[in-house]
């Protein structure tokens, strides 16, 4: 009996690879299981390589697993590029109508269009993939059903042949898996869960968190992998008051949720790289009017057009210093699918409680990847503005730190400005006014120095920190190390910068702190390193997610290379 | 320097057209308190950079709320200010370089949004504010101080351009006669939609186009502005096209859109129409449920 | 007898102080003094608060001069904001129409506009104070007649009338100055200078470098501090082959000197802090597609609109990061007007050396500013891309470093891209090739690693480190330190990234690296931490330039509170 | 897949119109190539981000040079291409999306410079790439990504925006027509100035317009396309102007300017006519010698 079950699906595009992973995924999820899935394929919308996978578990999962259980290949290429990743003793589901020798090993060749086409449904080759992975784990044929049933239900005339003939690949993909011999571990009893789950993607719980936080507008581009986001706000920020628009362009949506912010309502975008790029100017305008504001900035690879559907975690840089000038613009960064919800629900607190813009830094990895999360607690705070009575008249901008918002329509009319200013808003260019508002501007980061964070066996002189979505690979690869004795730490938190002040105050103590991060400038170790802490990356480049046995090799090699020996054990 | 902020340091130079251009925001503002008994709160100035924008720091009298941003982007900004409060007057006021030069991309949206704003462009066919370079609306063969030859590129035309992207309002003003000028505001503002009020604001100190515009019989320079003939129909986008095809610069009221619909009713409308449900984030948590 | 003058005309807008401070400048230089001015003023074109200044020197000059030998107060705001820089004995000369009383001390009261009038020339009160202050030093009447010449010779009628009128202004100041008895200590003889000097502005110093460097294509957007260069290059950039556009915004501006690039030729733009953070995704599209190009960016008060007019070193960090994904744009930041020349032509080398895009990272104080300097060297080496013939193929992007660059028009076409590419430059998304061409990318910065730097009393363990426009009074602080028997060391590189690699390694064995700069931030100091160097910031944020004395002061007080007691003395 | 470069992993969707739009250029500059003698190196294709612009990786047989670059910027990229290299002959291929949304600030300018690039911009009245959301094309009232209440903007009138700008050649494509829209191209690409081909390429994935673009007589859809008329002048904007304003879409050469003169002859001609003397940098520092 096993905890844990990683199955691939690997083609061309439009042979139904995420839909088999995403279906697999569901059915667990209604058995009980944990499950986390995850895509990859280039940028356009036919063909190509795209694989996509599942990780189902009886515990959290972290990773989306680094050898597969069952490696289901569509075609001969496939084959090729992910035999190597296929455990000792998984099993290999091919198309035999594309190869002509068949592998060695546990193998089950499969002409699944011809078998498909048997069913009056020829598109429904990847259901009988998935029907002999489900046979193969042993999980109940009910809940594939279902999955289908809910799928394919469309309120069309031919809904329920399409259903029928579903139903019938399934079974054929059972009967072949059944026919092979072949079973994998058969998976344990998932556990009776806590509460509540639910299955999500990683952008629609962002955009959710979001809404609950009482965003107002939303102004936003298309671009991968952000699109799905500003999709969500179109179909789901409605009712009085709530505006969505298709901006033009990234300039005119980050000058859009900046008057959204001027006007008293809360206001958010998101983009990718190459869109926050062209915010530069439009995010200090923010800044230095003072206006409350969230960027959503989903990383994919760079620079310039990149890599638009790898990942990568490549912008911190450019998020923290976004435009010219004396600015650090606050971020918060989602570590898994869990945290989008949370993490939205602070950007949007942090830009009311400061008066001012926040990146929101996720990855295409966490923005379009199902987990089953809890159901989140919708009792979390959620803050507002400081709004002004009128009684200051129009000293918007007057004194050290937060002042109440002057909202259009009420008494306090000022003039926001980007230029610098003196209290209510006029230009002015003394020296000692720029030096004020300067100060005054850094002070309000203070308010958010406050934020939790993650500390674990923090007696050890040696810590590991990821960030982003190099949590999950990088607690596996935690939990590996300690497991094997060695004396290392844990710390991690969502709140990028300003960190919390008693974690950034616990960092600096340390001997070394190892920062997993997916680029190759080792870019929060860098910032970490400008703040004191002794800081050294682990970075990956290849627009692939780490895999855990690859960060605990070298977190083990920087160990030694800085002590001569390994810590701990 | 303004009444306001006697500290303010900045100031228009003697004669500058812009004078009138306040004036005249003025004037249509007061009025509007006056016969809509609308707070002068409720209305929104949003300036670009450029001797113009600094109207927003210059006006007498009771003071509306102000945004004085960056270069080109006055337009998108008030986008997001008024379809996020469809109750506020959003007019912004850019100019000729600012609007139509790094700016020029946002016109086009707004205009087929017909989101409900008044632009008012303070056009002096020159980038005032640093020093006398050549603006989209210089004329061909104008030395400036970067077309040392004279400039080679042609010469934009505003009106042409606001009538081809489908502008719902089209007027034309000077700023020498602010009484006329805060008319045509006035009615920008009370228009439902995109309205754009483009002024002549000559720049006294490097491009000065009063004589022009105004003619001078002395010298046999004919007057490059004349009135919109009385017998115009605004209603008519033929007639406007032809209007602003002939020689001169007409002045007033150019094209106004008779069944002009804004943005934000619109969208009112289409989600009466659709029965546009709103989900509570706890529905949208409940249906994902395993 | 004295080695120093330092005179300050201050008064609102329109009253002609630039002007007197230049023809001071110009008259001094020709005497056979070394000169230096400095102007501010609010970002409008008529009024507000202007003052500019003119040192006057036997000996090389690091900075405007922190005291006043004589304040010419036009107004009484001006001489209440400056008489307080004025030194103990300087004289005062106040215009005696706006003043009631006159104030105490070494005072010469002059209605200048009435004196003016008489001489037949309303405008000329400026001039006549420079007649007074030339008196006052006792400078030859012959070089101001001359600079008066030559500045209102302009071949219209009313020249002659013109001249003669300042011709008598400035014998009236002169007269007006006999009068009062007064004079400053005058001015030692001037040594004989080596070699031939001029007199120029920052601006149009690293403009001409950059046509010596082989510009052939300059688009530029006009922005304060930088139109200047833009007007320069549309006057001076012509001729066969040669082209300069006014960009209709910063972003067409970037995108075409990317296609300039592209086209084979050499290309340039410049711009301000607003500019430039709209430049990012075009300046990460040259670095990813290895197009040549040099973005000049003329640092003034930041963010947004900010502070137009006035100077600060703010911004470094989206310098070196100016949009998202991994990159590290090369930066190199004269430090005085005398560096703009050889640091346009080091950063037209290194773009064309690496074959990527280069920032010169210059401020409004040096590019406005009037300074004598050595006419230089014409022959600094120039350096040319490599360029393919052909016999690559298409194999633009092969293998790891620099190959040579297929200009269109010759064989080797292939496609530059700013997607992440193969060899030819299509699209791809192997995890392999990423990694593969990000170190391409990258490696490339090591052809840049041996610059030039300043080191002095290397053997100190606490350095001295300014960049940019601080290096003048970092230096004059640091020879007072010296002076005054301090043990402390010095480095100045203009190659602020990649640093010169041996300086590196040097700032790596330092206790501590003192870095002075014009910014909140502290930027240049935690760059220099991200990279193992202990550093701190001494920090200036007023939008004008550090004065040598408050540097002096900082550090040693960074000294004392580092070690308990004053390293050396 | 390329035949050049058989790992290239984008493919167009079948039946995409931009088949027709690759098929089109290859034949006119083979055609240039054939007649003018001219290597293929000398054209350099610059295309923007979309489907569309994939079709600098796409093409088949003797390469141009091209460039890959980012959204929206193709034509300003060319121009700098274009400006510095005269001899080149310059083209840019961009979808809807890039050229009339995010890049719509750029084609102002060139049309004012008259700069002697040809843009193919492949209409398929959607982002195709980025899966299916509104462009500026798409129509009124249309179900999208994007606009789940259909769209509520109107649509931009491309032909319209490029005779108000002055663009100096305009013409009217479809994919489905590679000779025609080859020919098009080659006259475009010999017009001394700005020239547009504004192509139909309909995406079948997301946007497909092929039935209303030729109509079926069978469900009563009459075409939407028509040629133009034998008739028109081209060089008459008037008629242009007209033509563009009837309903349909008329496919064709609308309008070339007859007397256009390109940005760099312009140039040429006034430093001949200023003589303008080209000071080196030794004369520059001697005139600042103190
Ligand atoms: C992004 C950016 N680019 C350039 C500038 C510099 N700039 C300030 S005002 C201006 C143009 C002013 O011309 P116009 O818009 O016609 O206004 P005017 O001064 O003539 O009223 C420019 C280019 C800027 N502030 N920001
Ligand atoms: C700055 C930037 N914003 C957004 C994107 C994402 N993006 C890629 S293609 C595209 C639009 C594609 O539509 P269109 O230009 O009409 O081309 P098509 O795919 O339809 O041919 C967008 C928005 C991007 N790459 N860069
Ligand atoms: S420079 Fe021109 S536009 Fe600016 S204030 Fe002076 S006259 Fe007016
Ligand atoms: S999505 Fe549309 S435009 Fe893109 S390749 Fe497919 S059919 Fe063509
Ligand atoms: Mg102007
Ligand atoms: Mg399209």
């Amino acid at each position: 009996m096993g905890a844990d079950l990683v199955v691939r699906f690997a083609g061309e595009g439009g042979q139904g690879q995420v839909t088999a992973a995403e279906g697999l995924a569901q059915a667990a999820t209604r058995v009980g299981y944990h499950v986390q899935t995850f895509a990859t394929y280039p940028s356009q919308i036919e063909g190509g390589p795209v694989w996509a996978q599942t990780r189902v578990s009886t515990k959290e999962i972290l990773t989306q697993g680094d050898q597969l259980d069952v490696l289901v290949a569509l075609n001969r290429q496939a084959y090729e590029t992910h035999i190597g990743d296929l455990r000792d003793g998984g099993i290999l589901i091919y198309n035999s109508r594309d190869f002509d020798t068949a592998p060695l090993g546990k193998v089950i060749g499969l002409d699944a269009e011809a078998l498909a086409r048997e069913t009056g449904n020829p598109r429904a080759a990847n259901v009988i993939m998935i029907g002999a992975v489900a046979q193969l784990a042993l999980m109940p044929q009910q809940y594939f059903v279902d999955w289908i049933k809910e799928r394919f239900t469309r309120g069309r005339p031919s809904d329920q042949e399409i259903i029928d003939g579903n139903v019938k690949a399934l079974q054929v993909g059972i009967d072949a898996a059944t026919a092979s011999g072949y079973s994998v571990d058969p998976l344990d009893t998932p556990p009776t869960p806590e509460g509540k789950r639910i299955l999500v993607q990683g952008n629609a719980f962002l955009s959710m968190g979001a809404i609950h936080a009482g965003l107002d507008v939303f102004y936003g581009y298309p671009i991968s992998p952000a699109t799905t986001i500003l999709v969500f706000m179109e179909g789901n920020l409605n009712g009085p008051g709530k505006f969505v628009g298709q901006a033009s362009s990234e300039i005119e949506a980050i000058a859009a949720i900046v008057g959204g912010g001027y006007s008293g309502r809360k206001s958010m975008t998101s983009t990718a790289g190459p869109g926050l790029s062209l915010m530069g100017e439009g995010i200090g305008l923010a800044w230095m009017a003072e206006i409350p504001c969230v960027i959503v900035d989903v990383q994919r690879g760079g620079p310039a057009t990149g890599l638009p559907t790898k990942t990568e975690q490549s912008d911190l840089l450019m998020a923290l210093n976004p435009g010219h000038g004396d600015m650090r613009i606050p971020v918060i960064a989602p570590g898994s699918v869990a945290e989008c919800f949370p993490a939205a629900i602070h950007a949007m607190n942090w830009a009311e409680r400061y008066q001012g813009p926040v990146i929101l830094l996720t990855e295409m990895s966490i923005a379009e990847r199902n987990e089953d999360v809890p159901r989140p607690d919708l009792d979390m705070p959620i803050e507002a503005r400081v709004v002004s009575d009128g009684s200051m008249g129009n000293r918007r901008y007057a004194g050290a730190g937060i002042t109440p918002f002057p909202v259009p329509g009420n008494p306090g009319a000022y003039v926001a400005n980007g230029s610098e200013h003196d209290e209510q808003g006029d230009t002015t260019h003394q020296p000692l006014v720029h030096v004020e508002q300067t100060e005054r501007r850094f002070s309000k980061l203070k308010l958010l120095e406050d934020g939790a964070y993650e500390s674990d066996n923090s007696a050890a002189s040696v810590v590991m920190m990821p960030w982003g979505g190099s949590k999950g690979p990088g607690r596996a690869a935690y939990n590996r190390l300690r497991a094997d004795g060695i004396d290392i730490g844990w710390n991690y938190t969502m709140f990028i910068s300003p960190l919390p002040a008693a974690l950034l105050e616990e960092l600096r103590t340390k001997d070394l702190v190892i920062v997993p991060e997916l680029n190759y400038l080792g870019q929060f170790s860098s910032v970490l390193r400008s703040l004191g802490v002794k800081a050294q990356s682990i970075t990956q480049y290849t627009g692939l997610p780490f895999k855990e046995g690859y960060l605990v090799e070298q977190v083990l090699e920087a160990i030694k290379a800085r002590s001569g020996k390994l810590v701990g054990a | 320097m303004s009444k306001r902020n006697p500290e303010y340091d900045f100031k228009w130079c003697p004669g500058c057209g812009d004078f009138g251009v306040v004036r005249s925001i003025e004037l249509a503002l007061a009025d509007r308190v006056m016969r809509l008994k609308e707070p002068i709160e409720k209305t929104a100035i949003i300036a670009g950079i450029g001797c113009s924008g600094n109207l927003v720091h210059l006006q007498e009298g009771p003071q509306p709320y102000g945004f004085h941003g960056i270069h080109g982007r006055a337009l998108a900004i008030a986008w997001g200010t008024k379809a996020a409060r469809p109750d506020l007057n959003v007019l912004i006021v850019c100019g000729d370089g600012d609007f139509l030069s790094i700016g020029a991309e946002h016109i086009g949206p707004q205009a087929k949004r017909n989101v409900n704003i008044t632009a008012v462009v303070m056009d002096n066919g020159i980038y005032g504010l640093t020093k006398g370079q050549a603006s989209p609306t210089t004329n061909l063969g104008v030395v400036t101080a970067t077309t040392p030859y004279g400039k080679l590129e042609d010469a934009l035309r505003p009106l042409d351009l606001y009538m081809a992207l489908g502008v719902s309002f089209v007027a034309s003003g000077l700023s020498t006669r602010p009484r006329d000028l805060a008319t045509l505001i006035t009615q920008a503002m009370e228009h439902p939609g995109f309205s754009i009020v483009h002024v002549q604001s000559p720049c006294t100190t490097y491009n000065d186009t009063y004589e022009a515009l105004k003619g001078n019989p002395e010298k046999g320079i004919e007057a490059l502005a004349h009135p919109v003939p009385d017998d115009h129909n605004p209603a008519d986008a033929e007639a406007a096209r032809q209007l602003i095809a002939m020689p001169g610069m007409p002045v007033g009221l150019i094209y106004k859109k008779a069944d002009s619909i804004a943005m934000n009713e619109r969208l009112e409308e289409a989600r009466e129409r659709i029965k546009v449900r709103t989900r509570s984030v706890d529905d949208m948590l409940t249906a994902l449920e395993v």
